[in-house]
């Protein structure tokens, strides 16, 4: 017979317990806020798991999901939460420590800030700005090890897994496609790589995300950087394995606040005209300038620009890791004489992106596709002649799209449990990669009883981790721990053990700050004045 | 008048019961409402519970058998427990959102119709512009911008829904208010409050009845569809959002029952009323309008 | 006496309107149109309350775990949703009457430049189904209404069940059969990808119509019983009338009295069915589009509201209820002309 | 030209239906031969329509028949189908009972007619056309109108077209079905001739179902009368129609000048007409009532007389406030109301009370008797207590005849016969103790007998309560037999009033003239004059200018549609409104012959 999953082996073994409550205030309802169901079903299902554990454990906990804009509102705009559950997805941009970690330094620890933990730590900042400012890498690899362990330590976000995700191509037609970092699949290393088998000439790869524009200056989402790295080419990339190698840029040299690139010879946009490093700087003034949503932030730091040649030298206020790492990874190089002649970026529709890129635009109707062609004389030749992002309706659509055949490649960063049907699926290979993204929760340390390290600590140990990757994630995932994934190996601290089940420790920390449960079963505050 | 639904409710079941066809529809609807009111003491399991196999396996995706004639779903949840606790969402917003909406539509109607002049013209330029306003679209964009709950959902079914009852109970309103009977009562020396509530009103009850017959089902499916489209409240369990769950899992060619019993639940209660609304309408017929002494 | 001789019958009043189509056709438009303007008149106005009443935040979409919330503020001031609304309102009437919806959130170009392609995306699948449809349902409820009971009422009770039947669980299952279990037709889409083409012509190519294939003809299904159930009771009705009885005792053949007479009257009451059918044919449109991913007006809307996309829902909103509006005032007319006592009344 | 007649034998025809068989027709003989006229008369539901479908083999499915309908010598009911179809309307036509639903509406009359010429004649369009055109002549519809569609014609028109059609192919027999039902009797008249015209023109074999035995009378030749479905009586008119047990006279009003209860002068009402924007335009307004002028004296019956469409319902609704008046006044029990005084009718409604034509429905079907009488008490709050309020309802169903009492006060509607519910009607008007009551057409919808019944009661509470009675109705026959006083209108105006017996037997305006004189005449074997006024009713839309008559006035002369001629008292009180009124002894004459 069918049983529900027991919760046994849980309960308050060694509960603090009280019999008089004078002097107490009782714990209040945590609510644990998370995505509905609907957008969202996995992360509803973990949150309510965990909520089931906390009430288990005797502590008063009730879910609430929301919807997007609404959980949005309330947490990175608002602050006004006790704990979310979030998702932090496998960006380029992540392999890189510092997206993440800037996430807690103290002066964003305001309503509209990015800090939403709204953690306040000295000692982290002074971490913080050392590993963002090293210019050696081991200098900056102690500093993001001490930086993910004081978050480890004072937990102000708990990482509750980190998820296997999955994607899938059609291995009996095309070769040359492999797993990367990142987006697993679907990056521009393997859209020139694929080689077809037959006689195909189109690559068709698809996405239920709908690029919605291919204007760089009004892009606001890190997915629709794809099409626009296969049009505009960037100065350096992260590559399969997750390290920063030149692209456009021949060679690049920092020295403290100073970046020097050199753009390769001989490079055209698709209009004909040649690339040159005067491109790069306006390129780089432009988007600071024109506060592009997904650059600005990164290029702030640029307090000038000079072009000589294809040589092009970018003075920062100060130094920044990240800068090479991140921002030149990203950056799409504009030719001047196009945009120079842009009355408005804002409203301008870039249906025809003039680019240095692999590929061409050739065709784009909206929710329906963007088809590419290859540009032969590119320095990445793709090997297959044209390339189509085919929109989808959901993910289950290209789920079974695959599976007849009706396009090649798909990579939608879901858990690979998701892609599960395609292995048995004949001529599909299902490749699955250990996501450097997580899943965790974030505690609001600006109000009780988050504002106390040793409630945070026994919450922490009160999540059931086992279930979360069996029975949630059906195995596809590991158990949570450090803010950088075990995955980005140059960048985690291996000390830093997955987190575990652990009720007594709970309880223990709760005895320990003098949290106690009442005759009524509830938790109260320790006793104030003591 | 709410003594006379009441009578007219009364008599009108008594008749449906005697009409040829209408016992099956109105056992199962019974059996319908019996399910809405006591299904948390009869859903064999937690309907959000994941159950496990006796090895210790999450009970994933099994076919509909004895243990669970309605199958689980992909995450393990008895699809029978959830479709038994779905049933009272539906229901209540079936019934709420059909008796709103006939309160709203019957008086538009009674007023416009009674009224006439310039009330009348500007009430029905409003009902034809609901008219222009296709309910789904208008629904789902309602909700988008209101947000997901059962009363921005009632919203969207009252402010919309009304306007088929506002009509025809106009129309009704109009050709009563020539009718001898009601031309008899004014220069009887009723005032017209008392021409519409006594004269005019009694003779529109049944003609609502049936209307809030057909709007139950209207609502009933008005819900599912939003939740299909994953615009049901958070957390809510309904017929819809099981299909909802089970169309967006990815699995629905391996658990196709996930999707099917939620469906047909739906279906059934569909035909249930719109079976009970024709033996309604046949019952009602002859009834009070009937010419043979 | 004058009285009591036989006079000549003669005199009758003559002609009232003899030219067809002329003035009273004309006044019929002009009054038909003036309707249709002040239908508009109270949608506009609505439909800017609703939409800025609760002010559309295009922030909250993106800003989150992946944007940094100091754009935020940015967006907002580029959306320009700071002024007051009586500014708005003005703005965006005026923008209206030069055919523009604004800017989508989410694609960043104008909103008219979107909805274009979708609005011939969904009349490829809605328009034919929805004619084919009318025609079958015409045919087969003059058929039901005048052949043997049992096929009648199969014919009902087939009406009454699929009626019952949600549509999202009928397409649902639908395409997990012959889509993904059978693999008879494709599962998504209105092409291959790789196929698709340029123009219109691409809507004949035989990768469409495989596409085609399973939405449409889940869309007739569904769109096919109210014309079937009214088709079938007008006829009945019809042919109790006098001057069908009349046919019969002229010694006309039946199929003539049944189908020149009787389905032609019969038919005008299907005709003015539209708008009621409104609802029906736009949710089923909705659905379906959603389930077989089409990238029509219908998924549009679904998209547009989880991508908090306002100025898109607002545009999607309109145009379906002045496509609505129009599309009931053409059926009028055409109504007015099929049936002489309206166009010569 | 005469060709075989029809010989009818032991026909019998049973309906089968959900609640078991239902015999209509039981052994029905009877003969037409060419150039007669055969009558089937009877009440509502007798198996008239049954019987002359029957012949023509037109009933449903569901129904059987037995017996022998012999044409030519065979027996119509065991041949087959195929060939019955070509004998019909090539030898046996059909004037089908509802005119107004007879002919198809979305298609023009003369392709209609045409159409069947081609079902039955190998000719091409043109001559199919030329044939419907040339039979539409026949019956006077001109060309110009002949492609017409139905609904633009009037409803006599229609009738006629059905006549041009039924006899386009000059078929042998001819089943005419009430082929009157519904007409004004001027109408009327014209299409009784034309029906006897095409028998004598074409030899036909005339079968007339009809239930108006004024009909009957002047048409036939024999008569065969139905009752449940068997055969009555049967015999030449004379035979059959015994003079109908008339309502007896009611006792005449002691002479002398009643005190007025009522009194109108020069009310002109007129409606918005037309639907929509056309509504808001001034010029679409339509004048029902011109300068009506009445006096109603207590205890007096006044009758109200004119064809379908000239104002007497809206006169009456004017009465009772339940119309607004343009222009005049109404002084009713010694209140005055003046033009435009849309005020308050309240206070009068206890005065004034009226009786709606149709019984069926001119009670709430939700109430019971008891409560339908009390509802004015009730409303006007007249009655003192419960007490009195039943006492009152009790005393008002008695005086309307509805004895016992007791049996009737718990009813709802639906269990009332049609003269039940007159009667409950006339106990609602009676219970507030009203002066005045409007009766608008009370009887029109109830057979002979019952209706008889009614109107004695109406005059006889007249005289017994002293209440003034309006009495509106086309029936003349009626009016002659229990009015005082008549006043006759045309297109909105009294174009004729005076003592009853002479107006109606000596009318003095030539419409009063036609409208008595076209009652088809129920005296057995006594042969009326047709009048056979020219042209259709005329519509309020185009009010003919000055006299509104003159168009169809046999006397009209060039001045007629000049000025329109006020009411002029040709004797004492006695007036009529025309130019050239009828000369008095002349016409006496006319009426005895
Ligand atoms: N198709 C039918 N099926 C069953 N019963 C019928 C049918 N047609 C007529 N009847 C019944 O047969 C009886 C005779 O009907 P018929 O139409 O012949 O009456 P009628 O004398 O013409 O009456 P009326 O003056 O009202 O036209 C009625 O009781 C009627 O209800
Ligand atoms: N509410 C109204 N609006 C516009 N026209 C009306 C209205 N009521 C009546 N009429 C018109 O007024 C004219 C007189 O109608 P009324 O009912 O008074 O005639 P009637 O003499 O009672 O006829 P009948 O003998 O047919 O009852 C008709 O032409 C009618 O169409
Ligand atoms: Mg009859
Ligand atoms: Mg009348
Ligand atoms: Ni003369």
């Amino acid at each position: 017979a069918c049983t529900s999953v027991p919760v046994d082996e849980r309960g308050p073994a060694d509960a603090p317990t009280i019999d008089d409550v004078a002097g107490r205030e009782p714990v209040p309802t945590i609510q644990l806020l998370t995505k509905t169901a609907a957008n969202d079903p996995s992360r509803f299902e973990l949150s309510r798991m965990i909520v089931e554990a906390w009430q288990e454990a005797g502590i008063d906990a009730e879910l609430l999901p929301v919807d997007d804009a609404q959980l949005n509102a309330r947490t990175f705009t608002g602050k006004d939460y006790d704990a979310f559950v979030v998702s932090y997805g496998p960006t380029p941009e992540r392999l890189d420590p510092d997206n993440l970690l800037s996430r807690f330094q103290s002066d964003g620890a305001t309503d509209a800030g990015s800090n939403v933990s709204m953690f306040v730590d000295p000692g982290y900042d002074a971490a913080y700005l050392e590993q963002n400012q090293a210019d050696d890498a081991e200098t900056r690899r102690a500093a993001v090890e001490e930086a993910q362990r004081i978050l480890y330590d004072e937990v102000p976000v708990v990482p509750l897994i980190y998820p296997v995700v999955g994607a899938a191509y059609r291995s009996d037609r095309w070769e040359g496609i492999e797993p990367a970092v990142g987006y697993p699949l679907f990056n521009v290393w393997n859209a020139t790589a694929a080689t077809p088998l037959d006689d195909r000439d189109t690559l068709v790869v698809g996405t239920v995300f709908d690029p919605p524009t291919l204007n760089p200056v009004l892009v606001d989402t890190l997915e629709s950087q794809i099409p626009l790295s296969l049009v505009y080419d960037t100065p350096l990339a992260i590559d399969a394995d997750g390290e920063t190698v030149e692209r456009a840029a021949e060679s690049v040299e920092v020295s403290g606040s100073e970046v020097t690139l050199t753009l390769r010879d001989g490079m055209t946009f698709s209009d004909g005209t040649p690339v040159t490093g005067a491109d790069l700087a306006f390129t780089v003034e432009y988007l600071r300038d024109t506060a592009a949503p997904l650059y600005a932030a990164g290029l702030s730091g640029v307090s000038g620009v000079a072009a000589d040649g294809q040589t092009v030298t970018i003075t920062l206020a100060a130094p920044a890791a990240a800068f090479t790492d991140v921002t030149l990874t990203q950056l799409p190089i504009l030719p001047q004489h196009v945009w120079s002649t842009v009355a408005d970026p804002t409203t301008f529709t870039n249906d025809a992106p003039v680019g240095s890129g692999p590929f061409v635009l050739e065709q784009r109707r909206i929710g329906e596709s963007l088809s590419f062609a290859a540009r032969t004389d590119h320095y990445d030749a793709p090997a297959a002649d044209r390339l189509e992002l085919a929109i989808l309706g959901s993910f289950e659509a290209g789920i079974s799209a695959l599976t007849s055949g009706e396009i090649d490649l798909y990579d939608d960063v879901q858990p690979a449990t998701q892609y599960q049907s395609l292995k048995e699926a004949d001529g599909v290979t299902v490749v699955e990669t250990q996501s450097h993204g997580w899943r965790g929760l974030h505690l609001n340390t600006s109000r009780a009883p988050f504002d106390d390290r040793a409630f945070r600590v026994a919450l922490r140990a009160l999540v059931p981790y086992d279930d979360l990757v069996d029975v949630v994630m059906e195995g596809a995932a590991e158990p949570g721990g450090s803010v950088i994934a075990p995955s980005l190996e140059q960048w985690h601290d291996p000390d830093l053990a997955p987190f575990e089940y652990d009720a007594g420790a709970a309880m223990e920390a709760l005895a320990d700050a003098g949290y106690a449960f009442g005759p009524d079963g509830r938790l109260y505050y320790p006793e104030t004045g003591s | 008048m709410s003594a006379a639904i009441a009578t007219v409710g009364w008599q009108a079941a008594q008749r449906v019961w005697r009409t040829p066809g209408a016992k099956l529809a109105l056992i199962g609807f019974g059996l319908f409402v019996l399910v809405a009111l006591i299904g948390p003491w009869i859903a064999p399991y937690d309907p959000f519970a994941r159950l496990q196999l006796a090895n210790g396996e999450p009970a994933r995706s099994i076919p509909p058998s004895l243990e669970h004639p309605f199958g689980t779903t992909s995450y393990g949840r008895d699809v029978l427990s959830q479709v038994i606790w779905g049933t009272r969402r539906t229901l209540v917003v079936g019934f709420v959102g059909a008796l709103v909406t006939v309160v709203i539509g019957v008086n538009v109607g009674l007023v416009a119709g009674f009224a006439g002049g310039r009330t009348d013209a500007l009430l029905m330029r409003i009902t034809d512009s609901a008219y222009a306003l296709p309910f789904l679209p208008f629904a789902i964009v309602l909700v988008g911008i209101l947000g997901r709950s059962d009363v921005v959902l009632l919203l969207a079914i009252a402010a919309l829904f009304w306007r088929t009852t506002a009509r025809v109970v106009r129309a009704q309103v109009l050709s009563l208010k020539q009718r001898p009977f009601v031309r008899a009562a004014v220069v009887g020396g009723a005032r017209p409050r008392r021409v519409l509530y006594r004269h005019i009103a009694p003779n529109v009850v049944s003609l609502a009845m049936l209307y809030g017959l057909f709007l139950v089902t209207e609502a009933v499916i008005a819900e599912a569809s939003l939740s299909f489209l994953g615009l049901a409240p958070p957390d809510s369990i309904s017929w819809g959002t099981i299909m909802f769950d089970a169309f967006t899992s990815t699995e629905l060619n391996t658990t196709w029952w996930w999707a099917f019993f939620p469906g047909l639940a739906i279906m059934l209660f569909v035909l249930c009323m719109s079976l009970l609304g024709r033996a309604y309408e046949s019952a009602q017929a002859h009834r009070w309008e009937s010419r043979q002494p | 006496m004058a009285t009591d001789t036989t006079p000549p019958v003669t005199a009758d009043p003559p002609a009232p309107e003899r030219r067809r189509g002329g003035r009273p056709l004309a006044r019929f438009l002009l009054s038909r149109l003036l309707q249709m303007m002040v239908t508009l008149a109270v949608l506009v106005p609505l439909t800017f309350l609703l939409f800025r009443a609760v002010p559309g935040d295009p922030a909250a979409a993106v800003v989150g775990p992946d944007m940094d919330p100091a754009v935020a503020d940015q967006l907002r001031e580029r959306y320009g949703l700071d002024q007051p609304l009586p500014q708005q309102f003005l703005s965006y009437c005026l923008a209206l009457l030069q055919g523009d919806l604004g800017t989508s959130f989410q694609y960043k170009v104008p909103v008219v430049d979107v909805l274009g392609d979708r609005l011939v995306n969904s009349a490829v699948l809605v328009v034919p189904a929805v004619l084919l449809a009318v025609a079958i349902g015409i045919g087969l409820g003059a058929f039901a209404a005048t052949s043997g009971r049992r096929f009648d009422e199969g014919v009902r009770t087939s009406a009454f069940v699929i009626k019952a039947s949600p549509i999202f669980w009928v397409s649902t299952l639908a395409l997990t059969l012959f889509g993904l279990t059978l693999g008879w037709v494709p599962s998504l889409g209105m092409f291959s990808p790789g196929e698709g083409g340029d123009g219109l012509t691409r809507f004949l190519s035989l990768d469409f119509l495989h596409h085609l294939a399973l939405p449409l003809t889940i869309l007739v299904l569904y769109y096919l019983v109210e014309p079937t159930l009214t088709m079938r009771t007008s006829m009945k009705e019809v042919l109790d009338q006098e001057f069908i009885e009349l046919g019969r005792a002229q010694g006309l053949p039946r199929r003539r009295i049944v189908y020149r007479h009787g389905a032609r009257n019969a038919a005008l009451p299907v005709v003015t069915l539209a708008p009621a059918l409104v609802d029906n044919i736009i949710g089923g449109q909705v659905i379906v589009e959603t389930v077989f991913s089409w990238p029509g007006m219908g998924r549009g809307v679904v998209e547009a509201v989880n991508n908090y996309d306002y100025p898109m829902m607002q545009g999607i909103f309109l145009l379906t209820a002045v496509t609505v509006i129009v599309v009931n005032a053409v059926i009028d007319v055409a109504y007015a002309y099929l049936d002489p006592r309206v166009r010569l009344a | 030209m005469t060709g075989p007649g029809l010989d009818v034998r032991g026909l019998a025809v049973t309906y089968r239906g959900a609640h078991g068989d239902r015999q209509a027709l039981e052994h029905l003989d009877l003969t037409v031969a060419p150039g007669r006229t055969v009558g089937l008369i009877g009440r509502s539901g007798s198996g008239k329509t049954t019987a002359g479908k029957a012949v023509l083999g037109l009933l449903p499915r569901t129904a059987t028949v037995t017996g022998e309908v012999r044409f030519d010598d065979t027996d119509l009911l065991t041949m087959p189908e195929r060939h019955r179809r070509r004998l019909r309307w090539e030898h046996l036509a059909l004037v089908p009972q509802a005119a107004m639903s007879a002919l198809d509406p979305v298609m023009a009359v003369d392709a209609q007619i045409a159409e069947v010429v081609r079902a039955h004649r190998d000719v091409g369009r043109k001559a199919a056309l030329a044939l419907a055109h040339q039979s539409l002549e026949r019956v006077g519809i001109h060309a110009d109108r002949a492609s017409s569609y139905p609904h633009q014609f009037s409803g006599g028109m229609r009738q006629r077209a059905l006549i041009a059609m039924a006899t386009v192919l000059e078929p042998s027999v001819l089943v005419a079905d009430e082929p009157t039902t519904g007409l004004d009797v001027i109408v009327q008249d014209r299409v009784l001739e034309l029906l006897v015209r095409a028998k004598e023109e074409l030899g036909l074999a005339l079968l007339v179902v009809t239930h108006d035995l004024g009909v009957a009378n002047e048409l036939c030749d024999h008569v065969v009368a139905l009752e449940h479905g068997r055969v009555q009586a049967t015999g030449t008119p004379a035979q059959v129609l015994n003079r109908p047990a008339d309502a007896g006279v009611v006792v005449p009003r002691p002479a002398g000048e009643a005190a007025p209860a009522l009194e109108v002068s020069g009310v002109t009402v007129s409606f918005a007409g037309g639907r929509g924007l056309a509504a808001l335009r001034r010029s679409s307004e339509l004048t029902v009532l011109r300068d009506v002028s009445l006096t109603v004296g207590r205890g007096e019956v006044v009758g109200l007389a004119g064809e379908s469409g000239c104002g007497k319902s809206s006169l009456a609704a004017t009465l009772v406030g339940l119309t607004s008046v343009d222009d005049g006044a109404i002084r009713v029990a010694g209140h005055e109301l003046a033009a435009g005084d849309r005020a308050d009718w309240r206070p009068l409604r206890r005065h004034v009370q009226m009786i709606f034509q149709d019984p069926y429905d001119s009670l709430n079907p939700r109430l019971r008797v008891r409560d339908a009488v009390a509802e004015p008490l009730v409303a006007q709050r007249l009655a003192a207590d419960d007490a009195d309020r039943d006492r009152r309802v009790t005393q008002a169903l008695d005086d309307a005849g509805l004895t016992p009492v007791a049996d009737y006060l718990d009813r709802y509607p639906y269990q009332l016969s049609g003269g039940e519910r007159q009667r409950v009607a006339i106990a609602r008007a009676l219970v507030v103790e009203p002066r005045v009551i409007l009766a608008d057409e009370p009887v029109s919808m109830l057979d002979e007998h019952t209706a008889a019944g009614v109107v004695r009661l109406l005059a006889d509470l007249a005289r017994r309560l002293d209440v003034a009675v309006l009495l509106v109705s086309h029936d003349v026959s009626l009016l002659r037999r229990v009015c005082d006083r008549v006043a006759v209108m045309y297109l909105g105006r009294i174009v004729e009033q005076g003592p009853a017996r002479d107006v109606l037997d000596t009318p003095r305006h030539p419409y009063t003239q036609a409208l008595v004189r076209a009652v088809p005449s129920r005296v057995p074997g006594q042969r009326r004059a047709r009048v056979l006024l020219d042209g259709e009713p005329p519509s309020l839309r185009h009010r003919p200018t000055g006299c509104a008559f003159h168009p169809r006035c046999p006397k009209a002369s060039a001045s007629c549609a000049g000025d329109d001629p006020p009411l002029t008292d040709l004797a004492p009180g006695h007036g009529a409104a025309c130019w050239h009124p009828v000369a008095v002894a002349a016409e006496k004459g006319g009426a005895r012959a």
